[in-house]
């Protein structure tokens, strides 16, 4: 057994900026992760980091975007504290010497993104995240926190009170990846989760290999409530055959999108008379999508993105990226023909919900990042926020766990204060009623102890032992492979809840999770070896999935309005009356419980009044 | 990291068959520097033998010289001194941060003129050798 | 993991002077070869040429100079060679000294060999 | 330095304590999926026959646990082909298909991770970011040479670490501007300098093709150098810290290890110009001791 302070689990950009700053504290932190800290998925970010800077600009303005852009789904105490601290912490990475571009006069340069009112997006050419993700673990390596790479942490270690509100969790249980060693973390203080994104629940996805959203599952299965899980950002322009991310820049230079007809379909078909290309991300999406389920995409799978037209000087002088990416990827050659395109998941602004000090209702238990749900992003994140989430909450967070002084969090967790609970239409039994493994909570996942009648450590080791009991068992029984699980669920995640939603196409999706999840009853891990046993390991990532998968889809089938990124044949429009609440999903001994909870529009010194979103 | 360590199949497998240029002029260079030392010190062993006596130097230097062997071995030892001179000269403009893009080519014109180097002084070498 | 801060900076001494060396080295073997070779021819060498070449002070210190130089570049270059090949410790040691001898028997026996064809009897 | 023995031994300690029951039955199960893998297998190679449209790879396999595997050898997979399949996806489908205990590592498909370097018909390149279509077949894939392998294609990096943290790869600037909010100002010439060093996804093909790293443990590498060349000349940092990062990398093992073999240069799949710097480190710090002569 492992013992520190403070345990970060993930080493992206929110898990690093967590440590850091614990470390800051005094704390004795270690991040625990599951790859080597620059392999994170925070490096594949490209476009940069919003922060108001300048004169002219301001945090309030800021602020007034991030609510507009979240289609009023934001909590305005989170949104608050996001703009009013990214500055100051890209000041931070500034001063910790990222790479940022420079203007002639040497200092950081920014520049416009889509729906924010002034440029300020800070950025490091079209590798901001790269560049963010080495400057924090360079300052790691600097301040000394212990790092153990490549453990895969397979639990969290959480007493098992009745409510999720008076939990605590006292560590967490990890797979040592080199060795197939179990051990037990334990967490003097806090387990601070920073995991990133679920982007594998999808079969086509800008996110890496390892986004699989360990930590929403952990926390959720913990009681934690996962919170606007629906809400999923498809980009418009990613390549087909690996999700490779064609960055907006190509429409911005003038790029055009055709189908197979050749029509230039957003003006033809009417999409977007006005912005044609440029209208916003969800929009060309569905544009798309409507293509090609219409009978007019290339190969019935994907559109045409061309920007021949624009010169071969012009490309290479602000495109020379993009020609790479579609040349190593797609084998294409961006000067010679048209790059093919199609939608893919690209963000979760759902997730673990947390006050704006990164606490969930779980004591002792912090989620960052992806991961999280502050709610910033509401139901649709503006380009470039992200990053300064990682950093603003990533650094709350490990302030909080490390036992800084804070101002106390004005955003209420768990099932405390105003919510309202609802029915789940499904039309099948939702979750793990009792069926994995034992069928108690305990193997389930859930949580381990008699609330408070033994000690902490002893929490940790039973956590570690059903842990043990679980990889044995995977690793000695017989079956199938997990990898048709896993395929069959992201593909009917991509075909029913994608950008395009209606009410029979998420049934259905909810009956092929059953029917994957009774599947996933029968797995089993061939590969019989304790080292480096990447099929054990991608076995407990796909339970993961199907958790969030579900959950992803129950949020979807109970909203029925359109708000943000999602949307609804049935409700093609917003429902300020009914909607203006967040989803929230708790697991209940292993069956999801919907309820739902007020959207904060009441800021520091004013309230945000939602207006139609448009731009 | 590895020299304690095999790996049969993989550490020789295919490995110097996919040097790439600069990879081989580094194994030339250093092949050729090591015959020029070795060179080094047999000359002036043999050319000490003058410290024996007029006679016994030119005695010796003349045999071996009527050896067509040493006049075949001159020329290799010629071709080996020009191909370390010009790499050396290739080697020289790097350090100084010259030309690092087309140092493969530098590699092959080294290679290019050290031939013809070589041919073209053949008749010297070999002159009154038969 | 490589040492850290050693004030002493051996290696980069040795690497600057294996270039200027190597600068020298590219006239003098030039010319030596041309001398020798193309001049001159090899079946024509005898002592009494030698000695009369030998006997131009100019000639004479530049040859000592082609020694040592060359001496240097050689053996450095050995060393260098063998130190990439992971050459540490004692071994390390041993290999250094041995041809920091085998250098110096080198030039002394050069030395005397010029000597004899330039008449000095100092050695 | 090390050697996989010891370690496969290490290894084999914690499984028999921890699964010693099962461990038998689970060899079994292995065996009869073994057997339906080689019925896959066979169906595909029958596919390849009839069919143009795939590619046969060669994977090296070794597993120190596992006893068909403890002696490495070379698999051979035919995946189906299809345009812009990448070295990545061929290995991800022989694995989800065929073969699941075929471990390598990979995570962003995208050539910023650094994860999935591997030797492929003989140089180092980033499995996701190789096209098959411009490799020869077989493509013979390998774990990265010089490291020790753990399983599969899955190398031991700590060496690559322990040197790359060597440099002290951190900004450590002399002086920070007194204001909370404001930046240290950088040229834009200074940081076009510096943008190609910055660029480095630690993903070990460098370090892995260089012959004088083979044979010199302690040698920093090319990776380490440009890190050290990346805060070197970086103007924020100031004079006297570049002191300090000269001293650190011209030490014995240092930038005077380079042979300029640019194999480095020529493998890196972010094209820096890894030799470039490390020379241009090389007149630096020559430059910087003359002052003392
Ligand atoms: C292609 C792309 C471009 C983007 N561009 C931008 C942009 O321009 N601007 C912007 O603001 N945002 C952008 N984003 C979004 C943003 O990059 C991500 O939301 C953010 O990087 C997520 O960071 P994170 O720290 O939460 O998680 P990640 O960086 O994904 O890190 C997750 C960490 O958790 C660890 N981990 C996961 N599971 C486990 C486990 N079970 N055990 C142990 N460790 C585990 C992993 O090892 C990893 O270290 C982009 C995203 C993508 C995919
Ligand atoms: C004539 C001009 C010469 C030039 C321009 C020259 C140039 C060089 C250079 C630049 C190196 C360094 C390579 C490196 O460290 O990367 C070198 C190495 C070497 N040189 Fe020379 N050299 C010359 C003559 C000689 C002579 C006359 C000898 C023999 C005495 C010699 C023997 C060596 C040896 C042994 C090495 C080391 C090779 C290795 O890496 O193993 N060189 N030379
Ligand atoms: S320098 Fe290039 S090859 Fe070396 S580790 Fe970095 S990215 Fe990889
Ligand atoms: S391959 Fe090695 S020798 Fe130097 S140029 Fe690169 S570090
Ligand atoms: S998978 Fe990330 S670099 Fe190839």
């Amino acid at each position: 057994m492992y013992e520190h302070d403070v345990i970060v689990v993930g080493a992206g950009g929110a898990g690093l900026r967590a440590a850091i700053a614990a470390k800051n504290e005094g704390a004795d932190v270690a991040i625990v992760s599951k790859l080597h800290p620059v392999r994170s998925h925070t490096g594949a970010a490209e476009g940069g980091i919003n922060a108001a800077l300048r004169e002219g600009d301001s945090w309030e303005d800021h602020a007034y975007d991030t609510m507009k852009g979240s289609d009023y789904l934001g909590d305005a105490p989170a949104i608050e504290a996001l703009c009013k601290n990214s500055p100051n912490e890209v000041i931070q990475l500034e001063h910790w010497g990222m790479a940022f571009s420079r203007e002639e006069d040497g200092r950081v340069s920014q520049r416009p993104f889509g729906g924010l009112s002034f440029p300020r997006t800070t950025y490091a050419g079209a590798e901001t995240g790269h560049q963010l993700l080495h400057t924090m673990y360079e300052q790691l390596v600097k301040s000394g926190v212990q790092v153990y790479d490549e453990w895969h942490v397979l639990n969290l270690a959480v007493t098992d009170e009745e409510r999720p509100e008076d939990r605590t969790c006292h560590g967490v249980v990890a797979y040592d990846v080199q060795t197939g060693e179990v051990s037990g973390f334990r967490a003097r203080n806090g387990v601070i989760l920073a995991t990133g994104g679920p982007g594998q629940a999808f079969d086509h996805t800008t996110n890496a290999v390892s986004c699989t959203g360990d930590g929403q599952a952990m926390a959720y299965r913990a009681g934690v409530p996962l919170e606007d899980m629906e809400f999923i950002q498809f980009h418009p322009t990613s390549l087909p055959s690996t999700g490779v991310l064609i960055s907006e820049g190509v429409r911005g230079e003038g790029g055009i999108l055709y189908n197979a007809e050749g029509e230039r379909f957003m003006f033809e078909r009417g999409y977007a008379n006005n912005d044609g290309e440029l209208a916003s991300r969800d929009v060309v999406s569905r544009a798309e999508l409507t293509e090609v389920n219409e009978g007019r995409g290339i190969d019935d799978e994907y559109v045409h993105l061309d920007m021949r037209h624009l010169g071969e000087e012009r490309i290479l002088d602000r495109l020379e990226n993009i020609l790479h990416l579609a040349e190593d990827f797609e084998g294409v050659d961006g000067l010679e023909e048209p790059m093919p395109v199609k939608p893919g998941q690209h963000y979760a602004m759902g997730g673990i919900e947390t006050n704006e000090n990164g606490e969930t209702c779980v004591n002792g238990l912090y989620a960052a990042g992806e991961c999280a749900c502050a709610s910033v992003h509401g139901a649709n994140r503006l380009g470039g926020n992200a990053l300064p989430e990682l950093i603003v909450f990533g650094k709350r967070a490990g302030k909080h766990a490390a036992g800084a002084e804070m101002e106390p969090a004005k955003i209420e967790t768990g099932q405390r204060g105003e919510y309202e609970t609802a029915e789940i239409d499904s039309p099948v039994t939702l979750g793990e009623p009792g069926s994995f493994g034992d069928a108690d909570a305990v193997a389930d996942g859930g949580t381990v102890a008699e609330g408070g009648s033994v000690d902490e450590t002893s929490i940790v080791e039973r956590a570690v032992e059903a842990e043990r009991k679980k990889v044995d068992e995977l690793l000695s029984s017989d079956g199938i492979h997990h990898s048709e699980v896993r395929s069959d669920l992201q593909t009917t995640m991509t075909r029913h809840v994608n950008v395009f939603r209606e009410e029979e196409g998420l049934k259905q999706a909810l009956r092929d999770i059953r029917e994957a999840r009774d599947r996933y009853e029968d797995v089993a891990v061939s590969d019989p070896s304790r080292t480096f046993n990447t099929d054990l390991l991608q076995t407990i990532e796909t339970r993961n999935l199907l958790d969030l998968a579900e959950a992803i889809t129950i949020g979807a089938l109970a909203r029925e309005e359109f708000r943000g990124a999602h949307w609804r044949a049935e409700a093609p429009e917003r429902k300020d009356d009914e909607w203006l609440k967040h989803t929230m999903l708790s697991w209940n001994d292993g069956t999801p419980e919907l309820w739902y909870r007020p959207v904060i529009l009441e800021g520091e010194d004013k309230t945000y009044e939602p207006k139609t979103r448009s731009y | 990291m590895s020299q304690s360590y095999n790996r049969g199949l993989i550490e020789d497998f295919g490995r110097w068959r996919e040097f790439s240029a600069g990879m081989w002029a580094w194994v030339f260079h250093k092949f050729t520097g090591w015959v020029l030392v070795g060179y080094l010190f047999t000359h002036i062993a043999v050319l000490s033998t003058a410290l024996a006596g007029e006679a016994a130097y030119t005695g010796t230097i003349q045999t071996l010289e009527g050896l067509l062997v040493v006049r075949i071995l001159e020329v290799g030892l010629l071709a080996v001194a020009v191909f370390h001179i010009l790499n050396g000269l290739r080697l020289l403009m790097v350090d100084l941060g010259i030309g690092l893009e087309s140092q493969d080519k530098s590699f092959y014109a080294s290679l290019i003129l050290t031939g013809a180097i070589t041919v073209a002084s053949v008749p010297t070498f070999l002159a009154g050798a038969f | 993991m490589a040492e850290r801060y050693s004030s002493f900076q051996p290696g980069g001494r040795r690497w600057l002077w294996q270039r200027i060396t190597a600068a020298f080295l590219v006239v003098v073997l030039a010319f030596h070869f041309f001398l020798l070779h193309f001049v001159y021819h090899a079946d024509e060498v005898t002592f009494a040429l030698s000695s009369a070449r030998m006997e131009s002070w100019t000639y004479y210190s530049l040859m000592i100079l082609f020694l040592i130089t060359a001496t240097f570049h050689g053996v450095n270059g050995v060393y260098n060679a063998l130190i990439n090949q992971g050459l540490t410790g004692t071994k390390q040691t041993v290999v250094k000294w041995t041809l920091v001898v085998a250098s110096a028997i080198l030039i002394v026996q050069g030395v005397r060999t010029a000597n004899a064809w330039a008449g000095i009897s100092i050695l | 330095m090390s050697t996989q023995v010891p370690k496969g031994e290490e290894v084999e300690s914690t499984t028999d304590e921890a699964a010693s029951s099962p461990g038998k039955q689970r060899r079994d199960t292995a065996k009869a999926d073994r057997a339906g893998q080689q019925e896959k297998q066979r169906e595909a190679e029958e596919r390849a026959k009839a069919n143009e449209d795939t590619v046969q790879i060669k994977v090296f396999r070794y597993d120190p646990e596992v006893e068909a595997k403890q002696e490495p050898r070379f698999d051979e997979f035919h995946v189906p082909f299809e345009k812009g399949m990448t070295v990545l996806d061929s290995l991800m489908y022989a694995r989800d298909h065929y073969d699941p205990s075929l471990t390598f590592r990979h995570s962003c498909r995208q050539a910023i991770c650094g994860s999935d370097a591997f030797f492929i018909n003989g140089s180092q390149r980033l499995g996701c970011k190789t096209q098959l279509s411009d490799l020869d077949e077989p493509v013979r894939i390998e774990p990265l040479p010089h490291q020790d392998v753990v399983k599969d294609l899955v190398v031991d990096m700590d060496h690559f670490y322990e040197q790359m943290h060597a440099v002290e790869p951190y900004f450590d600037p002399d002086e920070l501007p007194d204001g909370e909010l404001e930046e240290q100002r950088q040229s834009r010439a200074n940081r076009e300098k510096i943008k190609m060093s910055t660029r480095c996804i630690w993903c070990g093909a460098c370090m892995s093709s260089c012959n004088i790293a083979a044979g010199d443990n302690q040698y920093l590498g090319p990776a380490a150098i440009n890190k050290a060349y990346r805060f070197a000349m970086d103007e924020r940092e100031g004079e006297a810290r570049k002191q300090e990062r000269l001293e650190i990398i011209e030490q014995e093992h240092g930038v005077w290890r380079c042979q300029t073999q640019f194999s480095c240069t020529e493998v890196c799949p972010k094209d820096i110009p890894l030799t470039e710097h490390i020379q241009e480190l090389k007149r630096e710090a020559v430059k910087s001791n003359l002052k003392f002569w």
